[in-house]
């Protein structure tokens, strides 16, 4: 973890040198916590969300508004992409949480949607297809002081100190007791209701949590765009972060989809900068994985026989 | 009055009908069977007593407290386990996380976010129990058969139950597996009360009490071993010779 | 020897339903396979069929390892299956049934002529359709359809299950000529009597185990035994 | 009156020429256990849909505990008459109009239990606690029909030992008969049980 931090909290200073640009460390930090939150939900409860973009957009869409329709500041708009994207999950979760499987993932898929379908349709408040535009970026007051965070370099390091609260906040979450009986939960839900869970309220628990990380993601990453547009929210786009989680190896470790979505961004830069087809080879790949290594890059790093979650 | 008590239990599945008229009570202190041939709805009943599944009518009630109905995580917390005849574990979580995560102390912090996992309370006790002290680092699914079949009985133990329903606890086990799972539940029976189905009838006929005989998901004979094993039938069969 | 089981484990899932059988058939010889419910009586038959997993062991069929060969192998190898709810199809005419199942071994073929002879109720069938016949009626299309087959093994599964007493008789008596024809036979039957006197010699099983085997003519007359092992 | 079998006739039809015809009359006024007994494709299955109300009668009619079986509503039937084969209960019913035209059962509990072909296997011991079965059945007051054919000698043992009454049906005609040294005596009986080998 501290190599984590460390890496991407010197960033700006070597990013250039390997000739990459320092945007691209915010995005894969927004991309990071919104591909941890998810982690929580697919590889910890093992419930797999396929429409998830929409909430990282309902986010998005709650930062931008809550700027420009009711002049908030940076703490108020980030606090209403929070809760704008748990209050989502939370009334979808009343509707999938005592499903599972393939059941699960279309209904995730079906509320996706209907998401989607309405950001494009509702256009006096999200502005149809072209979405929220000119969202400032405001002053981070702490009360004793405020800072500036127009230019990138201030940026980066607002986005990263929310990074670090987020990674810690989801680290600590998968080990408490909550975490280990999501995981239980995952393995034997049957069992665990022998043994006295309530799996229902465990599993719209998880999708509202990870909706609401979803919904910090969307909100730093309307900050960083300054716009919210619904194309985050489409099918193709939550399918982006299921191929990270996946690829990253989200299903044996933590650090999987960290692992992914730096893949899935030096990916899109480099194989981007040859071919218009970079998709194409990254979606290759992600069906190698799949078929041959299914734990993932994380299994792949790791020595011997994968070792159990629980250990940690 | 019985601790547990079930009264005209019906149950269909759609065309199928899979119990019919079912009445059984178990006494506080004491461990019932239940045998039956295959597909005589031996499990399919546990699955009613347990709220796998809610009666079609029919009540049960326990400790006079009548749970019909109830959903298998409240009738869990009134203090009755079950073991699963295929077994039913926390695959991937080692020998240790898999009683503690069936610990009611683990469940009560069950939605702590921040705190610790640590070690339930009595986990240890549990597993000196079963026989699996010494092996808690080890994962379920890399453990023996028998000693997978031993944590079966272990999970179900670790919510500290008043009442316990084994199902086949010896399923596919061998003449030593089995022997140890009839000293396991010889002591067990000492502190608790228990239901156990099974086809293994010099094992029932040694443990139980009292006998429940089903078929046609109908409860076709019950009584102690003794009132059982004399009807003129059985003495010719080879249930007979094991007396 | 034409089928020699040697110290089988087979299992379901991950539970175990036998422990180390082991069982000879010689040429031309009928074996009869008893028990209580849930023996293992059945799961030895598909063992042998390669139905259920068998991952220690090893089974011999006319001096070939067949342990984990696939089924549709093993019926071509020559070994004939009568199940015990036969498993014929219902649409199809009788003679149908039989043409469809007709296959190439290294064993005799027979050919539906002389199925004929053996059950002389089915010439007068031949053009119906199963669905329309009576158990008995269906038992023997499932006998002659194993023959048409050419097999030099037959397993048989509970045949006399559900057949009235004549037919029954009928059914034990066709096992006797298939001996003499040099067809070799796997006998599992609830009926123990009638088993036992078809029988040339026979293995008893209980819980996975084979706890009897010997001549079927010693435990027909030695009753105390046949009272343990049986309850008959 | 627990059970009536009212000039029931069921005819079916092969190729729209009269095929299988089964005629039945009979009842069971008082609980008893009767033993059914008939070559194979004699029309016993048959009978037993017709009791249970899963077939429905070319003419004629069933009564269980006063009522017409298929005047009572499909989801109720099987508190009238239940049927068993080997170690299953079947339960189909055929439905000729919609349950909610039909009168509920007035009995909660089958009261006519049909036991077809159960198996019996002497190595088990189940056949005490089955036979023990029946004559609760009986002793709280229902009918039982128990089919089974008699292939070895215990098969007897057993018939003799719980029927009081015998059913024999052949080609589609059915004979009663008190005890089975009665139903033996029975030329056609007799030839089913395939002439005294195991008699």
């Amino acid at each position: 973890m501290l190599a984590i931090f460390v890496a991407f909290a010197t960033l700006p200073l070597w990013i250039k040198g390997i000739g990459l640009y320092p945007y691209l460390g915010v995005e894969v930090m927004i991309w990071i916590v919104y591909a941890l939150g998810f982690n929580l939900l697919l590889g910890y409860a093992g419930l797999p969300s396929f429409g998830h973009g929409a909430y990282f957009g309902i986010g998005a869409y709650a930062f931008g508004l809550a700027q420009l329709l009711l002049g908030a500041g940076l703490w108020a708009s980030l606090g209403a992409a929070l809760a704008a994207g748990a209050i989502a999950g939370a009334v979808v979760g009343l509707f999938i949480s005592h499903r599972r499987g393939i059941y699960y993932a279309l209904l995730t898929i079906a509320f996706g949607q209907i998401f989607w379908f309405v950001a494009i349709k509702w256009h006096s408040v999200t502005r149809g297809e072209d979405g929220l535009l000119n969202i400032k970026r405001m002053p981070a007051d702490f009360g004793f002081a405020s800072f500036e965070i127009q230019k990138l370099e201030h940026l980066y390091y607002f986005c990263f100190a929310i990074f670090v609260v987020a990674v810690l906040f989801l680290w600590r979450l998968v080990h408490s007791p909550f975490g280990r009986v999501l995981a239980a939960i995952k393995q034997n839900e049957t069992r665990a209701r022998f043994v006295g869970y309530n799996v229902w309220l465990y599993k719209w628990t998880a999708f509202t949590l990870s909706t609401l990380v979803a919904g910090v993601a969307g909100g730093l990453f309307a900050l960083a765009q300054q716009s919210a547009y619904p194309n985050v929210m489409s099918l193709h786009q939550s399918g982006f972060v299921v191929m990270m989680v996946l690829v990253g190896g989200g299903l044996v470790s933590f650090w999987g989809p960290v692992l992914g979505a730096v893949l899935f961004f030096i990916a899109r830069d480099l194989l981007g900068a040859y071919t218009e087809a970079w998709l194409l080879w990254y979606g290759l790949l992600f069906m190698l994985i799949v078929l041959f290594k299914p734990e993932g890059l994380a299994g792949m790093l790791r020595r011997g026989p994968v070792r159990s979650q629980t250990a940690a | 009055m019985a601790l547990f008590e079930a009264k005209r239990l019906h149950k269909r599945f759609g065309a199928h009908v899979v119990l019919e008229d079912v009445s059984m009570r178990f006494e506080e202190g004491r461990l019932s069977g239940i045998m039956g041939p295959n597909g005589a709805g031996k499990t399919t009943c546990f699955n009613l007593l347990t709220g796998r599944h809610a009666p079609d009518r029919g009540s049960v009630t326990f400790e006079g407290r009548d749970i019909t109905g109830l959903p298998p995580r409240k009738i869990a917390r009134l203090g009755i386990s079950r073991s699963f005849q295929i077994m039913n574990l926390f695959d991937d979580y080692s020998v240790l996380d898999n009683v503690s995560v069936a610990s009611p102390d683990v469940r009560q912090r069950g939605f702590s976010m921040l705190g610790s996992f640590g070690e339930a309370k009595g986990a240890a006790e549990v597993l000196a129990q079963v026989g699996l002290s010494g092996k808690e680092g080890i994962r379920a699914k890399d453990l023996s058969y028998g000693d997978r079949r031993a944590l079966e009985i272990g999970v179900a133990l670790a919510a500290r139950p008043r009442l316990l329903f084994l199902d086949e606890p010896t399923a596919g086990l061998g003449a030593e597996g089995t022997a140890r799972i009839a000293a396991l539940i010889a002591e067990l029976k000492r502190s608790i009360t228990i239901v156990l189905i099974e086809h293994d009838m010099k094992f029932l006929f040694g443990l139980a009490d009292h006998i429940y005989v089903m078929h046609w998901g109908q409860v076709i004979a019950q009584g102690a071993p003794a009132e059982l094993r004399a009807n003129p039938w059985v003495q010719r069969s080879n249930l007979g010779a094991l007396a | 020897m034409i089928l020699e089981l040697r110290d089988i484990h087979t299992f379901y899932g991950e539970t175990e339903v036998l422990f180390g059988v082991s069982l000879e058939i010689g040429a031309g010889e009928v074996v009869a396979l008893l028990g209580p419910n849930g023996a293992g009586k059945t799961t030895t038959l598909r063992s042998i069929l390669g139905l259920s997993s068998v991952p220690s062991g090893e089974i011999l069929f006319d001096e070939k390892n067949i342990t984990r060969s696939p089924t549709h192998e093993i019926a071509r190898a020559g070994i004939g299956w009568v199940p015990d709810d036969r498993r014929i199809f219902p649409t199809l005419t009788v003679e149908r049934n039989l043409s469809i199942a007709r296959k190439k071994t290294r064993f005799r073929a027979w050919s539906e002529k002389e199925c004929f002879e053996l059950f002389s109720a089915l010439e007068y069938l031949k053009h119906r359709e199963c669905e329309n016949l009576s158990g008995g009626e269906m038992q023997m299309v499932a006998i002659a359809r194993a023959l048409v087959g050419s097999p030099g093994l037959v397993l048989f599964d509970e045949p006399s299950q559900g057949l009235a007493p004549k037919i029954a008789q009928d059914v034990m008596r066709t096992i006797g000529k298939l001996k003499r024809e040099g067809v070799s036979v796997l006998l599992v039957e609830q009926n123990p009597l009638a088993a036992l006197a078809a029988a040339d010699r026979v293995y008893v099983m209980d819980k996975g185990r084979i706890v009897h085997s010997g001549a079927a003519r010693a435990l027909t007359d030695d009753a105390t035994l046949r009272t343990r092992l049986l309850g008959v | 009156m627990i059970l009536s079998v009212e000039s029931v006739v069921k005819q079916y039809r092969r190729r729209f020429k009269p095929g299988f015809r089964l005629e039945a009359s009979f009842a069971v006024e008082k609980p008893s256990i009767v033993g059914v007994m008939g070559p194979n494709g004699s029309g016993k299955t048959t009978l037993f849909e017709l009791i249970t109300g899963s077939n429905v009668p070319t003419s004629g009619r069933v009564m269980c505990m006063g009522q017409e079986v298929h005047g009572v509503k499909a989801s109720q039937r099987d508190r009238l008459a239940i049927h068993y084969h080997q170690s299953y209960q079947v339960r189909r019913f055929a439905r000729r109009r919609p349950d909610f035209l039909l009168e509920p059962a007035k009995s909660d509990y089958p009261m006519v239990h049909l036991f077809d072909e159960p198996q019996f296997n002497t190595q088990d011991g189940y056949i005490g606690f089955m036979l023990d079965f029946f004559r609760r059945l009986r002793g709280e007051g229902r009918v039982v029909f128990l089919c089974l054919h008699p292939t070895e000698r215990y098969h007897l043992e057993i018939l003799r030992e719980v029927c009081e009454r015998f059913v024999f049906v052949e080609q589609g005609r059915v004979s009663l008969f008190d005890g089975l040294d009665a139903a033996c005596a029975d030329p056609r009986v007799a030839a089913y049980l395939g002439g005294g080998s195991i008699a």
